[in-house]
Order: C-alpha cells, then structure tokens, then sequence
C-alpha cells in the first residue's frame, strides 16, 4: 500500500475513535463507531489480513452498528458526555 | 492411544448445555437430568484423571490430532486434576441443591439458564486444563460472558447494573491477558506453553517479556479480584441470584488463583519470577494489604452477602500471597487453601441459599431467632465459620498453618501478622452472626413462615448437599497430608522451586 | 534524526495500537454514558487486534492464500511454497476468534444496557447512582 | 476521576511503549513470530489439509478446538440475550390498523384481541407507512445477498471467507428484511423457535463431527479418520471436514445474530422494534 493512503486511512482511524467517544448524541456515536470499524478493516486489508478485515466488515462495520442503532432505538440518545 | 478422559470431560458438560438449550424449547423437563447427566459423566472423567495424573505425572490429549505447538493440547497434572475435581463436585452439587431455587426463581426459562450454567462449568474445566496461551483465553471469554449472563439474572434492581459494571473490568482483565499473549508471542513465536517456556529462558532480560507478565498478571487478578483490584466483585457476587452466586463464588476466583500458579510456574518459569524479577517482595505486601483490607470491610457490613463478598476478597489475599512467598510451604499453603476455600465458600453460599429460600433478606435483622427454624443449616454455618477462622479440626485450619510457616520461613513477617489478625476479625464476625442468629428472638417479618407462623427448616434436597460439604470440611482437614503428598508434592517435582 | 526516523517508520504500527488502546481505555475510565463505556471498550479490543495483525505482517509477502493450488490437484506436492512468500497466518486466526468474542460480548453489554434503561430510565451511571441512593 | 483515569491510561501506555522498543521491526520477516511456527503453517498445510487458504486451514484444522468454542461463544451470547431480554407476556396495548380505510385503533390494558387477516393489521406504536422503493430493493436484494452468503460459507477454503462471515452476511439479511418491512413480519417468517434450534443445530453439527471422529479411532476434531465413513483419502477428507464444521458455524452465527438483533431491537418482545 502507498504510505499516503496508509497515513491518511491511520489519520482517519484515530480521527474516528475520538469523534466517536466525544461526540454528544448516541446515534453519530453509532455512525462515527462504525465508520471507524470499516477504517480498521481497511487498514488490516492493506496488511494483508484479508481474513479478519473481511470479518471486520461484516461485524465491526456491519452488524455491531445495527445492534447498536437497535439499543439506542430501544433506549436514547441523549448523553451528558 | 491416549485415554479420553480429557476430551469427555469437556465434551459432557458443553453437548449437554446443547442439549438442554434444545430441550429448553421441546420438552423442558429433560433439561434437569440432562444438565446433571453432563457433570455427572465430567465428574467420572475428573476422578479418571486425578487417579491417572497422580502416578504418571502428567496427561496429555491432543485435539484435532495435530502435535503440540501446532495444535492445542491439554496438558493436566496432578494439581489441575485436583482443580477439575473441585469444579466437577462443586458444581454437580449446587446444581443438584438447587434445582428447586431455579424452577422457583426462573420459571419459564430454566431451561436456558440450565444451558449458560454448563457452559460456565464448561470454560471453568477448559481454562483449568488446557496448555495453550490463547485457548485459554477463549475460555476464559466463555466462563465470563456466561458469567456476566448468569449474574444479570439476580435482583432485579441492582443485577443488571452490577453484571454491566462486571462486564466492563472483566473485559479489561481478558484484554490486558491477551495483550500480555500478545507480547509473549511476538519475541517467543509460539502459544503453546510448554513451548513457550522452552524459548523463554534466552529472553529472560528483554523489556517486552517482563511487560507480558505485567500485563497477564494484572489480567489475572482482575479476573480473580485481588485487592485494589476487587471493585467489581461485591456488588456482582451479592446481587447474584443464589444459585449462581454459589457456584461463582467459590470456583471462579480460585480457578484463576490456579491460572496464575500455572503462569508462574510453567510458562514463565520459576526462575524468571523469583529471581530475574524482583516483585515477590512487592506482590507480598499487596497481598496482606488484601489480607486486612479485605477483613476489615467485611467487618463493616451489615448484610450477610456482602460479608461473605469482602471475606472472598481477603482469603484471595491468603493464596496470592502464599503462591508468591517463593517456598514449598508457601506453595503448599497456597494449594490447600485453594481446595479449602472452594469448601468453605460453597458451604457458606449454600448456607446463604438455604437462608434466602426461606427468609426475605439475609441482614443481620433478618436472621434474628434463625437457629430455632434452622438449626440443620445454621450448624453448617458454624461449621464453615469455624473453618474460615481456623479452628484445628476444621480444614481452614491447615492452610493458613503452612501459609504461616511459610511467611516464617520467608521473612514476611507483616504477612504473617495480618493471616492473625484477619482469622481474630473473622472470629469477630461469625461470633457476632452465630450470637444474633441464636440467642435473639425472631423479629416480626421473617418471610416465609410455616402454618404456626414458625421458621421452617430449608428442603432436603437443599441440606443434603450442605451435609456432604460440612462433612468435606472436616474430612479434607484430617486427609490434609494425603493431599499433600499425593498431589502437591508431585507437582512440585515437576517444577521445583529454585 | 535519520535513525529516529527509522525507528519511527518501522514501529509506527504499534505505536498506533498503544495510541487507540489508550483512548478506549480512557474512555471506559472516564465516561459516565454506559454505551460511551461500550464504545470505548469495542475501541480497546479493536487495538488489541490491531496490535495481532501487525505481528503477522511480513514485507514482501502476500495474503495468506496459496496461488496456483487449484491447477496441481489437492495435496499440491509439486507445489513449491516457501515461508517468506505468505503471511504469518497465525495472528489472523487468533483476531478472527477475538473478532467474534468482541461482538459476542458487545451484544451481551447492549442488552444488559437496554435493560438497564428499562429499569432506570437513563443510560448515565452518575444519575443511576442517584436513583439507587434516593430510594 | 478525570485525573485518575489520565494517570492509569498513561501508565499503560508508557509501559507498553517500553515494550515495544525491543520488538522486532514491524514487517521484519526475520521475526521469531514468522520463523517458529508460522513456516510449518505455510510450507505444510496444503500438503496436510488440502485447503489453500491457510487462515482456514490453520482456524478450522490445527486449532479447531478453537474455533469450537468460538462458535459456542457467540452461542453463549445468543443464549444471553435471550435470558436477559426475553418477556414472554404480551403488551397489552395493542394498535391494529383497518386496512380498507385506514383507521387506527387503539386498544389499552385489554386482553381483547381483533382478528389479524385481510381487514385488520397489527401495527407498531410508532408506526411509518411502508416505503414502496425500500420495500422493492430490499425484496430484489435480499436474496442476492443470501446467495453471496452460501457463496462464501462454501469458498472459504480457496478465497478469504467461511463459516462466520457468510453466516454473520446471511444473518444480516434477515435483519435487513427485519429492517424493511417490520420486525414482526420478520419473526413470524422467521420462528423464534426455529431460531433457537439453528443456533443449537450449528455448534451441535461442529461437536459432533468430533464426537464422530473420536467413535472413528481418533482424537476429538480428528477429520482423517472420517476417511472411514467418506469416499476420499485422509488428505481430502480433511478439507471435508473443514467444510462441515464451517457450513456448522455459519448456521449457528446466522441464527444468533438473528435472534440477538431482534431481542435488542424489540427489547425482548419480540413484537415491535426498528
């Protein structure tokens, strides 16, 4: 992989975990965790972990973000932090 | 070919929680035989190996076939066969006491609850007997996650939240244990531990490989709620439903007890830990700090739980701090009081069991006058009591004897004065209960009363197996020395301490 | 400088790992928001993942595939494999098993919080906190 | 509490940046992780198992035992969302929908019930009339994407894939038709019972094809000795076995991401949700 895409996809991952724990409303929570989990994946492709970022996909990015939108459906939104 | 002991005991519990979560949705009334078909077959398999790893020294099976560093093997000696027959008893047991508590409390999903209970068993007897890094990870996940599960299902008000709070330290706990897998793989190259422990030694300086043991340590006693460490454990132990609390209380912190003693002594080696490291001195301290802390909180409590939860905390400092005094006393103490503690806090679980199937609450208020209603399930309380403060025939008494010899022997000697001072405030605490339960007269709301309004006595199908561990409790103090030369003292040939 | 810098090129990768562990970590330490919690700990086992794959990475290899093995038949003797041409494919096997415990507990913690929510009416652990002294 | 936590997470941190001074160099293929046991993996493994993908081979063969309990965790935590979640009581407010007219109407703490057919509907307390355009795409797509799933439960052994991501992608088809229809639609297409006896089936199908092996002569998860029973030699019959217990885990993952996404988005109703 070039090392601009691997520094930018890099700057993207911390980018997202930051916004996702800061961010104050559970659903962008939601969007931004699972933004960041397909980022990983990303990044683990371009490792050459075909496997686990397939995996990652389908889970982190997929249906780990369609739980959590259910629960926040189920509970809130609101979030003091 | 080798024996299958090895596989069948895993194998029984995890088909038959298959089986029971089939029936769960069939006919539920299979699940309770099935359950205790599964432990019985698994406590079968346990004495197998316990009578087999005693002479030949230790047992290997090989899953999948494939030879050890490439596959995961299970490796069980004498002193892992002795954990697996703790866990294979204590748990045929409470299931056995307390099917009627569970049809009673769980109602229509007992069935599911029958299966997450075998699958903790489950990952109890494979983090115990497996010689792979990361198998017992796996492991460990599936005992915590089912865990997790059981504990949410007590008190409405309080479980979930406790169970959540559980979650989140003891995620930490596995992710620190795997981080510190982690390490050791990436300088050694391997997950089996034997394998391990052969690369190891070349690597003992690097900086990478004391941080692995750092971090699996810390892991390890997260898991086991070693003092400042503890902070999940009350909360999750009392707002448990009994059923659960018994078997989680007395198993899941001694068996990582045990997985700590294995880390130390066949992965990383005795040498690396007393000697390369200077720790043992540091690890002794925070374990008498446990020791008193533990004690003195317990004291502070006015609901039997909770107590019960706080002695826990303190009797983790007595094998902590015995496994790391670094001599064969110490190790010994450390052993004894593993299967000891097992005993004592069942038998004082079931008691609380008995207690809570007739009572509303067990504080202090409540148990007023419970003497007269129960004397069968008060005289194991006093029995287990006397245990865990140490009284000669009891066998709480041995372990803390060896432990303090060994902090003796080892110089440690604030160790030693906190083992006195804890067993003192132990005497303290169950004199106090033994008082109010006996001589006070019963107070207006005690629950579940019997046509004239008396106290009655908890079922049979509860006593019996409070019986059969206060009789252990006694047995297991006067075969002591059998135990030790039977199963310690093997084990301590495999590995000496330098 | 020109040594600092390689040793920052060939390490970088963990060094993002310690990075993301810290700030999941953090986040269950310092949040008050259970799901925030949640979030914060799927962050921490996500680096802990990371941290496995890039043990596994090896340059000059590829992915962990054999090529070319559909051609000569199953058993492939007459392939010549070496070591230094595949990924370690030990990390990856491990991740997938941490993967899935990952979201097995992730799905256990959000039905223990939607049950939570049922109970207290709020996902914030200092308000809970509050409800439970009151009562 | 701030404080405290900045001052254990650095802690961490320092001494994992410690650490990670001695570590061999990241892609190094000098390291001990790629010179001990990965070689074996690599130079071996197709020879001994007949699968080209290693992650395959080395996840569902050499440490299979693994991979079982990884599927019984994930069983775990269906298990647990079920025992957490799960009401069994009907709600008793209940809103059915006349559907020649479109009237709502709005039963409260009764047990009276309408009868549910072509004149009247349940329908959702926070209902949203059905989106001709999602409903067509879902329809069209749902079953492309069950295919895909098959496709890579099946390919696992030659193309990145298996068992649990063809079976997380067909259990995110159920929930996809969850999605665009209702939940309700979607479990009674779906039987919560016949979720929970896949779940079941899946980790059974895996432990009981070592079981079978060790009836066979050899160790638990041992696939050569299928050879046995199945018309292949013991090196093919190895990425047979690979091939049951993975078709195993896609089933036991599919139900379970079924079933635990319902729980939560019906909070254990099983009635209404997202």
């Amino acid at each position: 992989m070039h090392w601009q895409l691997d520094l930018f996809i890099l700057t993207l991952v911390i980018f997202c975990a930051l916004a996702a724990i800061s961010v104050k409303d559970l659903l962008s929570t939601a969007i931004l965790f699972g933004a960041y989990s397909f980022m990983m994946c990303l990044l683990w492709a371009g490792m050459g972990a075909v496997d686990v970022a397939f995996t990652e996909a389908s889970v982190g990015a997929g249906v780990s973000t369609v739980f959590f939108v259910a629960a926040v459906f189920r509970t809130t939104r609101r979030t003091k932090d | 070919m080798n024996s299958v002991a090895p596989a069948l005991l895993i194998l029984a519990p995890f088909l038959a929680a298959l089986l029971c979560s089939a029936f769960s949705w069939l006919e539920r009334r299979l699940c309770f035989p099935t359950a205790l078909l599964g432990l019985c077959v698994s406590l079968l398999a346990a004495l197998d190996l316990l009578l087999q790893a005693g002479p030949a020294g230790v047992i290997q099976y090989k899953m999948g076939g494939w030879s050890p560093p490439f596959g995961i093997e299970y490796r069980i000696d004498a002193l892992s066969a002795l954990v697996i027959l703790i866990i294979a008893c204590i748990a045929l047991l409470n299931l056995a006491a307390s099917h009627r508590q569970v049809l009673r409390d769980m109602q229509d999903r007992f069935g599911t609850f029958y299966a997450v209970y075998l699958l903790f068993v489950t990952g109890l007897f494979g983090v115990t007997a497996t010689g792979d890094l990361f198998n017992l990870y796996v492991l460990l996940e599936i005992t915590s996650l089912t865990g997790y599960a059981l504990i949410a299902m007590g008190d409405g008000d309080r479980g979930p939240l406790s169970s959540l709070n559980y979650l989140f330290i003891g995620v930490i706990g596995a992710s620190f244990y795997l981080l510190g897998v982690g390490y050791l793989y990436i300088m050694t190259g391997s997950l089996n531990m034997v394998d391990v422990a052969r690369l190891l030694p070349p690597l003992y300086g690097s900086s990478a490989i004391l941080v692995a043991f750092v971090f699996c340590m810390l892991g390890i006693w997260i898991k086991m709620a070693l003092f400042p460490l503890h902070v999940w454990l009350p909360n999750a132990y009392t707002y448990a439903p009994a059923a659960v609390s018994r078997v989680i209380a007395p198993l899941m912190t001694k068996v990582m007890v045990y997985v700590m003693i294995r880390l130390m002594f066949t992965v990383f080696g005795l040498e690396y830990v007393f000697e390369q490291l200077d720790l043992s001195r540091t690890v002794v301290w925070l374990a008498t700090l446990a020791v008193l802390a533990g004690a003195v909180m317990a004291l502070a409590q006015r609901d039997l739980r909770k107590m019960f939860s706080y002695v826990i905390v303190s009797e983790i400092g007595y094998m902590v701090g015995g496994a790391w005094l670094g001599n064969e006393l110490g190790f010994t103490g450390a052993v004894l009081h593993i299967l000891n503690d097992a005993l004592m806090t069942f038998a004082l679980f079931l008691v609380l069991g008995n207690l809570l199937f007739r009572l509303r609450g067990v504080s202090f208020e409540d148990l007023r006058g419970s003497f007269v209603g129960m004397p069968w399930t008060m005289a194991g309380f006093v029995l287990a009591g006397l245990s865990i403060i140490g009284v000669p025939p009891t066998c709480g008494f041995f372990s803390k004897w060896y432990l303090i010899l060994a902090g003796l022997e080892a110089g440690a000697y604030q160790f030693v004065a906190a083992l006195v001072l804890s067993s003192l405030i132990c005497a303290v605490l169950f004199f106090r209960i033994i008082e109010i339960a006996f001589f006070e007269a019963p107070g207006p709301s005690s629950g579940d009363t019997g046509q004239n309004g008396q106290l009655r006595e908890a079922p049979v199908s509860m006593l019996i197996p409070l019986g059969l561990v206060s009789i252990s409790l006694l047995a297991v103090g006067v075969y002591a020395g059998s135990v030790v030369r039977g199963v310690i003292a093997p084990f301590l040939g495999l590995y000496p301490i330098p | 400088m020109v040594d600092l810098l390689t040793h920052i090129v060939a390490k970088y990768n963990y060094w993002l790992y310690i990075i993301l562990m810290m700030i999941g970590l953090y986040a269950m330490i310092v949040k008050n928001n259970l799901v925030k919690k949640l979030v914060g700990m799927n962050i921490f086992q996500t680096s802990i993942i990371l941290f496995f794959v890039s043990i596994g990475y090896k340059k000059g290899a590829t992915i962990p595939i054999i090529e070319n093995a559909h051609g000569n038949g199953h058993g492939g003797k007459q392939l010549l494999i070496r070591a230094a041409d595949y990924i370690n494919p030990l990390p990856h096997v491990l991740m997938l098993t941490a993967i899935v415990v990952s979201v097995a507990t992730f799905g256990v913690a959000l039905a223990l919080a939607v049950k939570i929510y049922q109970r207290y009416q709020t996902l914030e652990e200092d308000e809970i906190r509050m409800r439970l002294t009151r009562k | 509490m701030k404080f405290f936590g900045f001052l254990i997470v650095s802690l961490c941190g320092g001494l994992l940046l410690y650490a990670s001074s001695e570590f061999p160099d990241w892609g190094d293929p000098d390291s001990p992780a790629s010179r001990h046991l990965s070689p074996h993996y690599i130079e071996e493994s197709l020879a001994e198992t007949g699968v080209p993908n290693l992650v395959t081979s080395v996840l569902a063969d050499y440490r299979s035992f693994d991979t079982m309990f990884e599927t019984a965790v994930i069983f775990c935590a269906g298990l647990a969302c079920l025992l957490l979640l799960r009401k069994y009581k009907p709600e008793t407010d209940r809103y059915y929908r006349h559907i020649p007219t479109g009237v709502i109407l709005h039963f409260k703490n009764s047990r009276k019930s309408l009868p549910v057919g072509s004149e009247f509907e349940l329908m959702d307390a926070d209902w949203v009339p059905y989106d001709l355009v999602i409903k067509t795409v879902c329809r069209i797509l749902i079953p492309f994407i069950q295919l895909y799933a098959l496709y890579v439960v099946a390919h696992g052994d030659f193309s990145p894939g298996g068992g649990f991501q063809g079976g997380v992608i067909f259990g995110s088809s159920l929930i996809l038709l969850a999605i665009s229809y209702n939940l309700r639609t979607a479990v009674q297409r779906i039987k919560e019972r016949v979720l929970g006896f896949l779940c079941v089936l899946g980790v059974l199908i895996y432990a009981g094809l070592g079981v079978l092996c060790m009836f066979l002569g050899g160790e638990f998860l041992d696939y050569s000795r299928l050879a046995a029973i199945l018309p292949a030699d013991p090196v093919h019959v190895r990425a047979l076995g690979m091939l049951g217990v993975e078709i195993g885990v896609g089933i036991a993952v599919m139900a379970v991401m079924a079933a635990i996404y319902v729980n939560i988005a019906s909070a254990g109703r099983h009635d209404e949700g997202l």
